[in-house]
């Protein structure tokens, strides 16, 4: 592909030799800025955000959900924010308030929000009708009704949210490396910044993975939190092979 | 740009290409150039947003994805050259002119410099500490705020001349604004600027004297894809550069970061002003 | 506990009116069915007698108190609510379910647990349906554990809106057929909503059809609504099988079964006889019938028989009776005690005889 | 010096206008290109998924993991991967195409499997062959729950090209690049609120393009009481 | 074009045995109903004679012609198909519905659509439903639609699996009568699948009971079934109302409506009479029954009437009016022309005169 061969032409070493180099030299594993300590931070920026974004986005989840009160309100302003463009946010905040891990982190929680949002709130719509109907019927109060039926039903959903939410944070923080935020995204930067190879692809390495391993923790999670009767009851509801036609 | 030119391929007479990196002035500094490209006749100038540092635009260069950046002397002749000692203008441009691989070639340098400065506040200056060499002391004490690269390229250096080792190095960006608000919040106590940033005044900061000569003479000078641009263009840009001052950049860059003026409008008035239109 | 509706209305805040000034009297330990196109307010009326729906004007009364005295949800725990599909909780275990009101009033766990175990039998599941879930049961299954929490609190009264209704028509008929045992027990006052009205004439001691907008159209007995609907309307929708259908409200007194041959299954009936025999086994139930003339060489088996018709249970209503003559080969109705064992035979002609006594009318013109 | 003044001053500069402009189209072609091959991609990896059981599952699985990485991380490695060069932009092109592939897969797969099987056991009583039916009876459809996912994919396409100034590929992110090296609030305002209108104005088209293509759902919600039986 | 099973078996994958060594020659032009419990195997059976499943073993043959030897989609453009809830394309418009079999045959646009408005006329739907889709249709319109777009290829061969299953009751008449209808003018070989015994009788020239296991109990004409099922599960299955119900195949030969006394709504009816009185309006047509001895003062309206029984239409079977005679108040069915006109009325005895007489035996005993 003509003269480009983008960054392997600097060193003519293969890509994964770069990626092994990168991360057999010990240099990369000392310090504030090894592995380690970025992993630490990236892990924190995400708990921290994710933290404050579901105490926020939760309780409104359920009250929308269960008092159908401002859905509307609550559908439009959500996918305006997913709109944001996160760069674009960073920066702002930023400029803002000029301590960049306030700034980031408040940019985090904002993009956290809307996925939690949403899933709390699709999970309280999912609950049948019937089946609120039936425990208001039986003399369930607003709160028992939220408590002992709505949450339980939409946890799977709940937790949806929260994994799309740790998949948006986990990005969102290399982004707001940007700005001067610590974390993972520092490998990319500084590395896309000095077209360092190994650095960069070792950083797209350890951000990806970070993301698929907090993915699978959270799905284990789900599975866990999912009563069980709910797990049955989505399983029976999915057609089978027998009702699929040829 | 044109989104639907995207990876346009450099050459004479074809089209132009001006990258940027992500230094501030530099982008200001492609536009001027640009504009000195259309006034001698060049049509399909471009100028691409500021990427990366200066290993992102050399590879750009050679990829033909550019044809042309401003760069500085000195820097340029370390990333060709790691060792090479010359630090006077003359000795970095005539050495650079030696080790420039092939596929490049540098037009006439500008007298403009801007040198990378070592900057710390009012409040640690008025310690007495106006050069490197006062600062070396305090080293250990002190937390330093500068690019990613810069430890690779210069924690070493700076040991070996002025036996200074900081106590930490925080990574914020180059000469940006991540720097300028650790330093000014008092996050890092030393930071590493552009000598002709307009942020060093805004803010009240104090440049250290370079005693030792650590940094390399910092000429301004187009680095360009070997025959890329014609005899006309190159002597366009040749005028250009004969020009630009110091003062004449620092003042651009008063325009640019501190007037928030559109590049191309100071570039505009830069050539008009400078005759070269 | 007897409920009334005094001058209730609903008007509905787009306009429609979906009940349109009710008044009802509900028996004390009936069950009272209420039937009706779609839309026509059977769900809007029930609801409010446990105030999931308010009255837009006029009350209700339960037990002689208004249901507006009452807080909703002590109101509502107190009153056995079943729906269609059952509405059960997907993430409880079918004990769970079933303890849901006690547990809401206050039972300790232990002992609402074992009233829900009671009543899983009292409703005909086996124990160890408890630990399921209820996706793991079978939609009867459901609509039992349902009627089973509807239970639960020993309330007096139980409100059910088409709970049957998700159900095949056989399942269907075993949980009719189990909610009349139910209540032959506990003499339950209970509200039925249906719009089949099989159903409706099957299970009611009173039923009121409802008409589109919400108005009575008329409230007795199912046999007064079969027999003499006030109106086209309610002759309509009873269908056109109700002079038969009727029938089943018809005690059969007066009917005496009469002497029939018979020939043993596995004996030898010999020669050859020109009437029908009726053909019963070592226990004397019925297998079928033995045919005029009909040769049979040496023991009689099943193969030598005609099919028989529909067996009629001495004491149950005359339907059955009319049945069990016009569907034998023989035009002779078998009837047997509830042993099933033979007592004789019914022509259609008897049963006539009584259905015209019960009347009271002789033949016209 | 008030923001409205600064704002003023910016935008009152032609070079300013015609360079936001130019952003904005590129802006435009990065996130727009992408959403449709990657819808196209979707479609017909969904019909593989269908025709072939197995395929189901490692198309989700796929498509799960490419999800999961990091936008930044995934333009930077782009080049390296595919072969192009690294200012090129057809590595942000590359990157959303992949990401708005993965993102319309599940919900492509959910809209198919929610047709009716009646609907799609009549149509094969009446003799559609299989890819004939897909495309006459399963995919118009699968429309409605599809442009749900589509519209998803326009508006994280369109966030996500700002990313994209990070490794000097164009599009508003420039405005933000900028604003930020000048601590210049103006245009960073400026790109996001045309980030904003870019992603309302790209889903009220899908929204209107979803009414073109479904006549049938507006017939069903509002004609039913108008029209009597 | 006749249809016969050839020992066909059908074991899916998972070893359930859906249809068990089934043979079953369906005749040209007839109305064929495979009837029997849920999971019996009738959806299997007919879905194997289009080949949207293929046997295990045994073979189908299509007018004398394996179908296996015919290439799939083609043989399908050939045979209608109608499903429960009509499984109508939901984003077509109603003729565009209509018109796809002779689209997907390569007809040209004009001419389908023609085609598709002439059929939309035939199963008596009005032409501006043409452009609406299905979901703006009711489901008994929806139905119709259905059996429009199986018609639509001409095809002699028409599969409908339990298609009128999910409308309501009234509905559903009303399609049973279109259909038999459409079969006088059409003649098709239709092989019609359900659960419901009384749409069987209906409908069928033939029935097929299958019993779970994919057997086949039973084969021969409703009266048939009805009358003489082979065995315990059949005679089970076909229900407890079959004596009642087998009226339905029996002509009402030899009865004779006769003299009623009338009394004409809006006029005098004068003094009371000790008998019952059929009050018709000026049409003659039937409104109800004036009661013995009860005084009218004036003229005569409906306030006075009892409400009547249900109407025997002359020339139907003897099941109708046994019902009118049950269900009228009087004891006497009123009897009308298919103008609504009474003709005169029958008592039950009358009726009992008829069945007894068609049978052809004597009261036993
Ligand atoms: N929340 C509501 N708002 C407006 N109209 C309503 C509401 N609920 C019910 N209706 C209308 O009130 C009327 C009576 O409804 P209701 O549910 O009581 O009927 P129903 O007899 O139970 O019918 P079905 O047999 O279909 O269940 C209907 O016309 C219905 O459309
Ligand atoms: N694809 C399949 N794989 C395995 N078993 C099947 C499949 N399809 C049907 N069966 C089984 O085959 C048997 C017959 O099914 P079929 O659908 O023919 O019954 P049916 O008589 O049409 O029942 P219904 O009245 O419920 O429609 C049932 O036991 C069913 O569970
Ligand atoms: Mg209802
Ligand atoms: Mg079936």
């Amino acid at each position: 592909m003509g003269a480009g061969i983008g960054f392997r032409s600097k060193g003519g070493t293969g890509m994964i030799s770069e990626i092994g180099d990168w991360f057999s030299d010990p240099a990369n594993w000392r310090g504030a800025d090894g592995v380690p300590a970025r992993l630490i931070e990236h892990c924190a920026y995400v708990g921290i955000a994710l933290v404050l974004a579901a105490i926020i986005a939760i309780p409104l989840g359920l009250f929308v959900g269960h008092t159908g009160r401002g859905a509307t309100l609550l559908v439009g302003s959500g996918n305006a924010i997913r709109a944001l463009p996160t760069l674009g946010l960073v920066t702002f905040l930023f400029l803002l308030i000029p301590k960049s891990t306030v700034a980031a982190i408040i940019g985090l929680v904002v993009l956290a929000i809307p996925p939690i949002l949403a899933g709390t709130y699709a999970g309280l719509q999912a609950v049948a009708d019937d089946v609120v109907d039936a425990a208001e019927g039986m003399g369930m109060r607003g709160m028992q009704r939220l408590w002992q039926v709505e949450v339980p039903i939409s946890l799977p959903l709940l937790l949806g949210g929260i994994r799309n939410a740790v998949l948006q944070l986990v990005a969102t923080a290399a982004v707001a490396a940007y700005v001067g935020l610590g974390g993972l995204g520092r490998f990319l930067l500084d590395g896309l910044a000095i077209l360092d190879y190994g650095e960069v692809a070792a950083g797209a390495v350890l951000t990806t993975a970070l993301a698929i391993v907090l993915d699978v923790v959270l799905a284990f999670g789900q599975r866990l939190l999912t009563p069980k009767g709910v797990r049955i009851a989505v399983k029976a509801r999915r057609p089978s092979a027998k009702e699929v036609v040829a | 740009g044109n989104p639907l030119e995207g990876g346009a391929e450099g050459g004479a007479g074809g089209d132009i290409v001006i990258g940027a990196s992500d230094v501030g002035e530099s982008l200001l500094l492609a536009e001027i150039y640009a504009g000195a490209l259309r006034n001698a006749g060049a049509d399909n100038v471009t100028v691409r947003p500021p990427v990366g540092g200066r290993e992102v635009v050399v590879q750009a260069l050679r990829d033909r994805s550019l044809t042309l950046v401003p760069d500085y002397s000195g820097n340029l002749l370390r990333y060709f050259d790691d060792d090479n000692e010359a630090t006077t203008p003359e000795a970095v441009y005539t050495e650079l002119r030696k080790v420039l691989p092939e596929q490049f070639e540098v037009l006439d340098q500008a007298p403009a410099q801007n040198t990378d400065v070592l900057v710390v506040r009012e409040d640690l200056a008025d310690k007495g500490i106006r050069t490197i060499s006062d600062l070396a002391p305090r080293c250990e004490q002190l937390t330093f705020g500068g690019p990613g690269q810069w430890a690779d390229r210069w924690k070493a250096k700076i040991k070996q001349l002025y036996d200074c080792e900081f106590a930490a190095i925080t990574v914020t960006d180059t000469g940006g604004p991540v720097t300028v608000a650790a330093l000014r919040s008092g996050e890092v106590q030393v930071a590493d600027l552009f000598s002709t940033s307009a942020t060093i005044g805004a803010n009240g900061f104090v440049p250290l004297d370079d005693d030792k000569n650590m940094f390399p003479a910092q000429n301004i000078v187009p680095l360009v894809a070997k025959g890329a641009l014609s005899q006309r263009e190159s002597d366009a840009l040749d005028a250009l550069s004969a020009v630009l001052t110091t003062d004449k950049l620092t003042e651009l860059n008063v325009q640019y970061s501190e007037r928030k003026r559109n590049p191309l409008d100071i570039a505009e008035d830069f050539l008009r002003d400078n005759g070269l239109s | 506990m007897g409920i009334e509706f005094r001058g209730v209305t609903k008007r509905y805040p787009d306009g429609t009116v979906a009940v349109d000034n009710l008044d009802l009297v509900i028996d004390d330990g009936t069950i009272t069915v209420l039937v009706g196109p779609s839309g026509c307010g059977k769900t809007t009326s029930l609801r409010m007698i446990n105030r999931m729906i308010e009255p837009t004007s006029g009350s209700i009364l339960l037990d002689e108190e208004d249901v507006r005295d009452s807080d909703a949800a002590v109101l509502r725990r107190g009153i056995g609510y079943v729906i269609q599909s059952a509405g059960l909780f997907p993430h409880r275990t079918v004990l769970s379910n079933i303890a849901t009101v006690p547990m809401l009033s206050g039972w300790d766990r232990r002992k609402a647990r074992r009233r829900a175990k009671e009543l899983l039998e009292t409703v005909g599941l086996p124990p160890e349906l408890g630990k399921r879930y209820p996706a793991q049961l079978s939609g009867g299954q459901q609509q039992r554990v349902g009627v089973a929490r509807a239970l639960a609190a020993d309330s007096p009264v139980l409100l059910m809106d088409e709970p049957f209704s998700a159900v095949d028509p056989v399942v269907r008929e075993g949980l009719q057929t189990e909610l009349l045992r139910l209540q032959s027990r506990l003499g339950k006052t209970i509200v039925f909503v249906t719009h089949d009205i099989d159903e409706a004439i099957r299970l009611g001691d009173k039923v009121a059809v409802f008409r589109v907008g919400g108005r009575l159209a008329q409230y007795g007995t199912p046999s007064d609504v079969l027999r003499h609907p006030v109106d086209d309307f309610v002759s309509g929708f009873v269908g056109k099988d109700r002079g038969y259908r009727g029938l089943s409200f018809l005690p059969a007194d007066g009917l005496e079964p009469e002497k029939v041959p018979q020939a043993l299954v596995g004996g030898k009936p010999g020669a050859p006889r020109n009437y029908w025999q009726l053909a019963v086994n070592q226990e004397g139930q019925p297998r079928g019938w033995l045919a005029p003339l009909s040769i049979v060489e040496g023991d009689l088996t099943e193969a030598d028989l005609v099919a028989g018709g529909s067996l009629y249970e001495w004491g149950t209503p005359v339907r059955g009776a009319l049945d069990a003559a016009l569907s034998s080969p023989s035009g002779l109705g078998v009837v047997v005690g509830d042993d099933g064992v033979v007592m004789g035979v019914v022509t259609a002609r008897h049963v006539l005889d009584v259905i015209e006594g019960a009347s009271g009318e002789g033949t016209g013109a | 010096m008030s923001f409205l003044d600064e704002l003023g001053s910016f935008l009152g500069s032609a070079n300013n206008r015609a360079q936001i402009l130019g952003d904005l189209l590129e802006h435009c072609y990065l996130a727009l290109v992408p959403l449709v091959v990657g819808v196209v991609i979707a479609i017909v990896l969904c019909w593989l998924g269908r025709t072939w059981r197995p395929m189901r599952g490692v198309l989700l699985a796929l498509a799960n993991v490419v999800y999961t990485i990091p936008s930044l991380a995934l333009f930077v490695v782009i080049p390296s991967v595919i072969g192009t060069k690294i200012l090129d932009s057809i590595n942000v092109v590359v990157a959303l195409t992949l990401y708005t592939s993965a993102l319309l897969i599940r919900p492509t797969l959910d809209a198919l499997e929610a047709v009716p099987q009646q609907v799609i056991a009549s149509a094969t009583a009446m003799g559609y062959r299989p890819a004939r039916r897909f495309f006459a009876v399963e995919l118009p459809l699968a429309v409605p729950v599809l442009t749900a996912g589509v519209r998803v994919a326009s508006v994280s396409n369109i966030s996500l090209v700002s990313v994209g100034a990070l490794i000097g590929v164009g599009g508003l992110g420039v405005l933000f690049t900028d604003g930020f090296q000048r601590e210049y609030f103006s245009p960073i305002v400026v790109g996001i609120v045309l980030t904003l209108v870019l992603a309302l104005v790209v889903d009220l088209l899908l929204v209107l393009l979803r009414r073109m293509l479904t006549p049938w759902e507006r017939a069903s919600a509002s004609g039913r009481r108008a029209v009597p039986a």
